[in-house]
């Protein structure tokens, strides 16, 4: 099949390719006559939702950015922070929701593909990736069928490409059933002063196509959709994209040894509309034109159009301007790792985008207005109404706490990811220093020579979209929140954060409301705890017949560890040691698990995050683990204090002796309140460490000793570590088994 | 001792391997590209782990035919020692310079996860600073270990003391033929292993169990048979 | 028995790494005059059916539910 | 140019741990009957020779240079 140049274009057409009236009427002005089917093309790949962001923008561009951690904040393809000795880390998070809804393997596989190119474009060896996952109901016919494909999607990418996976999220919810989220995560190294951006730099320069052909993948989801539009329709083109790791791996080093000769003025990926945005982003913002010559690019495929090389979201390729004295270094060194290098057009200095094929003009358009001039929405919102009181005493207590547990630890939601994460290479490039499973994946630092640094960097991603469907302000600030505690409970200093706004159809107002509530929420989070946003993405029309997911705001975190000797896990508790629980008894049970789990409701307000709190406690708790004396710590979070104390005990393999009363029991072992730690302290350190408690003025409770083979929780709760590991990893290996 | 490594498009765990054998004998290995026809003089020639050329096709075919193989089947003809770790073993393999073949992993998923090894065999020189049936953790990353050898082969490499590593039982990751994880030729200088002794070489990752491995091999006894 | 070969192959346009990295290995074993490679996959499948024509039924639908992808694949069922 | 396609299947007596899998995912999905499942590979191999005899020999080479593991496969080649 082709589509032609020449097709004329209708207002079915226009609103097959995603744009309004009003935008195309814009269009119209902005072009200086109607535009040509390949122009539309190129106008709608640029002012769609995904590209553009015009829903989303205003509100954008309230999140704090900035400190003087950030080297490089929001705009580019991924942020950049320093760690100090002229290193930084270079990290972005992205969503593939929809391809992997899809083709849940390939879907994925891209998604991992797109956020490691957006992390080596800029020169950086991705060192660390995560992923955090969203599925349906686990009684979905498809859920099984998603999970599976997703999962090794994933791995099939990033093993291949040899990066090592730390951490994510994996959560099931019903309102998931026709809309999974698939957020990727990575994060790579380089030196500062070896940063390489996008904004293409002097007239008449070579533009360059580096990496794999072109094919005509994922050309014009929407147009394809409908068949009548062309006489010659051979078959309907899968819109699905393959990836290729091979290519990936043999790119990502092509393109380091080549930045390293200087030849590189700028660079960017080609992901989300190909060819044109890489082109017209490079161009818009150094203030320069671009020509392209379609004939030149390497094409994968015979009889390509315009319109199909304009639009095609082939994997695995970049687009850079070159330093023409360089180019036969650079060209060398593309053939060497069996990569396309072709010179496919030039930067030019009238600020217009011009496409050649065959001797026609098939696009000639101001490139300022496709790149910066995108429109922007305001769009109406309603501040969604929030949950009345839920008090513990309102709160059915189950009184089995025993079996209470167990169904928790046994639930989808907390149960053990190993089956997940052991598909996954965690150990490649030898750094990795804690793996998935406890609260922060950890990797140390190496300098270019590879010796170790004796630094390392911590990585974490959390959202509770139960928290913020029920309310997005204290959801968004709950997000960034347990990222926070989640880096600290591994003695790593937050450092800055990257988000994924993951929300249904903007056009309604309640949907665009908890959009605005979120942002709110996670930007006074950023700003109080000190983790600038410095790269995101949005992802918006979640939605299936009229059904949202709910509002998922993931944040991934970085943080800091100086010396990578003084670190905590989840599974270092010793015998003897004398746990200690930062923070105050639980009391609040609104959508917590055990309401969900046990009770089988999702009510109530979610647990308030007090920030200053959270902060002074954080502080706390990262000093007392980098003084050496702190054996295991985790932050509680789902399930509250008593899953929390059985997840250490399972990582560590021993029982614990916890001795409290409460007049609310199902509450002080089930409540999700915020802001809470447990510690275990060599016996030694105890009275010292609760001595500096008392000096800091930070809430804390002494719970008990780690000891023998069981947990015993006062006369609550007693059960053998062998069987509550046994409920902890059996859930998820005994789903994906399970006939469909 | 000089080491060479030897990098293939898609080798990717070439670098930790680059980064354990500096650690170990405080030298640099040479770094070899599959493109090359000759090696540079060495005394250990490692293949590391990796998806050379993608795993197209099936994981290690396409490396075995690259022409660096031609300049390494040379040196094990020779004698000089070759060590295959992972996609390395694949390669061995494939290229005809280890018997058997690696097939998909019985559970069909990529594993990575660590597993206990039994050292069968100490008496080569990739394994005496071992003890006779030592148990060791380490690490496999893989979604082809799956060993198979037809009952002729298989019988002649458990005889002649060429399974050199067995996973446990219990920790077998992916289905391989009486839990083989390791074996050796019949002159005993070029051994193929799926585990992954290089990312188990300090305290940092969580044991050094992997580093007598490379000991071994850099400080071979003399005149060994396997 | 009634024994069956099922065939999957990649649809037109979608990108297949593994033919492109067969012919790379290919032509640099010495081949020459290569076009283009295409993997694909087989099935063997040994089934009991009362005739070919239900036999065909059930593989067509083995196809549909697991064995090919249909977003990017193609199958073929053949009786042997 | 010249069309062939080039069946790979694993020798009898090889574990298909694949082939196994998939049998147990049809019965999971309700088929019945089954007896067994082998899985194999196909190559569509198109290429440039004088005849469909010199392509013959040409692709033997190929199968028994790169495109199977004799120690564990076996081939077939067809030219169409
Ligand atoms: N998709 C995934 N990939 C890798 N690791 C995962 C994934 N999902 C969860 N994990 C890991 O499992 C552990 C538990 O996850 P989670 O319950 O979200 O932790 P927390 O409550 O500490 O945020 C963490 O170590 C996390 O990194
Ligand atoms: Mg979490």
């Amino acid at each position: 099949m082709t589509i032609r140049n020449t097709r004329t274009i209708t207002p079915e057409l226009v609103e097959e390719h995603g744009l309004t009236t009003e935008e195309y009427d814009q269009i119209v002005v902005l072009t200086g006559r109607e535009p040509s089917y390949t122009e539309l093309g190129i106008w709608s790949a640029m002012w769609n939702e995904h590209c553009s962001y015009k829903s989303s923008k205003k509100w954008l561009k309230t999140l704090p950015t900035e400190g003087p951690q950030v080297v490089l904040g929001p705009g580019e393809n991924a942020g950049v922070v320093d760690i100090g000795d002229g290193d930084v880390v270079v990290f972005k998070m992205e969503s593939h929701n929809h391809p992997s809804y899809i083709e849940p393997y390939q879907g994925a596989a891209t998604g991992m593909g797109g956020i490691l190119r957006d992390v080596f474009t800029m020169g950086a060896r991705p060192i660390a990736a995560m992923n955090a996952l969203r599925f349906g109901s686990p009684d979905h016919p498809k859920t099984r069928h998603l999970v599976s494909g997703v999962v090794s999607g994933i791995g099939g990418y990033g093993n291949s490409f040899g990066v090592p996976t730390v951490g994510g999220e994996v959560n099931f919810h019903a309102r998931y059933n026709d809309n999974i989220l698939v957020n990727a995560f990575a994060a790579g190294i380089a030196k500062a002063d070896a940063i390489f951006l996008s904004e293409a730099k002097g007239v008449g320069l070579p533009v360059v196509y580096l990496g794999a052909k072109t094919g005509r993948d994922g050309v014009g989801g929407a147009t394809m959709a409908s068949a009548e539009f062309d006489e010659n329709i051979e078959e309907k083109r899968p819109t699905v994209q393959v990836g290729d790791p091979f290519t990936e791996k043999c790119l990502l080093e092509a393109c380091l040894e080549l930045m390293k000769t200087g030849a590189v003025i700028a660079i960017q990926d080609m992901g989300a509309a190909g060819l044109t945005c890489s082109a017209v982003e490079m161009g818009a913002k150094g203030g320069l034109g671009v020509e392209l010559n379609l004939d030149l690019v390497p094409c994968r495929e015979d009889n390509m159009t315009a319109y199909e090389m304009m639009l095609s979201e082939s994997q695995e390729r970049m687009l850079m301007v070159l330093d023409p004295d360089k180019e036969k270094a650079a060209e060398a060194i593309f053939i060497k790792w069996g990569l396309d290098f072709a010179i496919v057009g030039k930067t030019t200095d009238d600020l217009r985008f011009r496409v050649l094929h065959q001797g026609d003009e098939v696009a000639n358009l101001p490139i300022k207005e496709l790149g910066d001039e995108a429109p922007e929405y305001d769009r109406p919102y309603i501040v969604p109404g929030k949950h009345s009181d839920l008090t513990a005493d309102m709160v059915e207590d189950v009184k089995d706490y025993n079996k209470a547990l167990k169904t928790l630890l046994n639930s989808p939601d907390i149960c053990s990811r190993r089956w997940v994460w052991e598909q996954y290479d965690t150990l490649i490039q030898g750094n990795t220093l804690q793996i998935p499973g406890g609260d922060a994946g950890i990797v140390r630092i190496e300098n270019e020579d590879g010796e170790t640094t004796g630094k390392a960097l911590a990585f974490a991603c959390d959202v509770t979209p139960r928290y913020c469907e029920a309310d997005a302000f204290e959801g968004g600030k709950q997000a960034v929140a347990e990222v926070y505690r989640n880096l600290t409970a591994v003695g790593a200093q937050p450092l800055a954060s990257t988000d994924n706004l993951n929300f249904g159809n903007p056009e309604k107002p309640e949907i665009m409301g908890s959009f605005v509530k979120a942002i709110e929420g996670i930007g006074e989070a950023v700003l109080a705890l000190d983790m600038p946003i410095v790269s995101g993405n949005v992802s918006l029309y979640n939605e299936t017949k009229g059904q949202a997911i709910l509002p998922t705001p993931t944040i991934g975190g970085v943080g800091l560890i100086p010396d990578s000797s003084k670190c905590a896990t989840i599974g270092g508790a010793n015998s003897g040691d004398v746990l200690f629980l930062i923070g105050i008894e639980a009391e609040h049970l609104g959508q917590s698990l055990y309401l969900r789990e046990c009770l089988d409701l999702e009510e109530g307000p979610p647990p308030p995050v007090d920030l200053l709190t959270e902060k002074a406690r954080g502080d706390f708790v990262r000093a007392a683990i980098r003084s050496g004396y702190v054996s295991a710590c985790h932050d509680i979070s789902d399930g509250g204090l008593a899953v929390a104390l059985a997840e250490i005990a399972i990582a560590s393999d021993k029982g614990a002796n916890i001795d409290i009363t409460s007049d609310f029991p199902h509450a002080a072992l089930f409540g999700e309140d915020q802001a809470r730690y447990i510690l275990a302290v060599n016996a030694d350190y105890a009275d010292m460490f609760a001595a500096n408690s008392e000096g800091s003025g930070v809430s804390f409770t002494r719970l008990g000793q780690v000891a023998g083979d069981r947990l015993i929780i006062g006369d609550y709760i007693s059960l053998s570590v062998q069987e509550m590991k046994q409920l902890h990893e059996s859930w998820f290996p005994e789903f994906m088994a399970e006939a469909t | 001792m000089k080491t060479s490594i030897n990098q293939f498009p898609g080798s990717n765990r070439d670098r930790d391997m680059i980064a354990a054998i500096t650690k170990i004998s405080g030298a640099t290995p040479q770094s070899v590209w599959h493109s090359e026809t000759e090696l540079p003089k060495s005394d250990l020639i490692i293949i590391p782990g990796g998806f050379s050329y993608g795993d197209y096709l099936r994981s290690g075919a396409i490396a075995a035919r690259a022409p660096i193989m031609d300049a390494v089947r040379s040196a094990a003809d020779a004698g000089i020692m070759v060590l295959g770790v992972c996609n390395g073993f694949q390669i061995l393999t494939e290229a005809g310079l280890l018997p058997g073949a690696l097939m998909r992993n019985a559970g069909l998923k990529f594993v990575c996860k660590q597993v206990n090894l039994k050292v069968e065999n100490n008496r080569t020189n990739f394994t005496h600073r071992y003890e006779q049936n030592q148990i060791i953790p380490c690490p496999v990353a893989h979604h082809d270990g799956n060993y198979f050898a037809d009952s002729e082969t298989l019988n002649k490499i458990e005889s002649e003391g060429q399974v050199v590593f067995r996973y446990t039982p219990d920790t077998n990751p992916n289905g391989s033929i009486n839990d083989i994880a390791g074996i050796i030729n019949e002159a005993g200088n070029v051994l193929g292993l799926m585990p992954h002794p290089e990312n188990l070489i300090e305290a940092d990752h969580g044991g050094d169990e992997g580093k007598y491995l490379f000991e071994s091999a850099l400080h071979p006894m003399l005149d060994t048979a396997a | 028995m009634i024994t069956a070969r099922i065939t999957v192959t990649l649809k037109n346009g979608v990108l297949d790494p593994q033919g492109k990295a067969i012919e790379g290995g290919l032509s640099a074993l010495g081949f020459s005059g290569i076009g283009s490679v295409r993997q694909g996959k087989i099935f063997d499948v040994e089934l009991d059916a009362k005739d070919d024509n239900t036999a065909l039924g059930e593989l067509n639908a083995m196809c549909a539910k697991l064995l090919a992808n249909t977003v990017i694949e193609d199958y073929h069922v053949e009786i042997l």
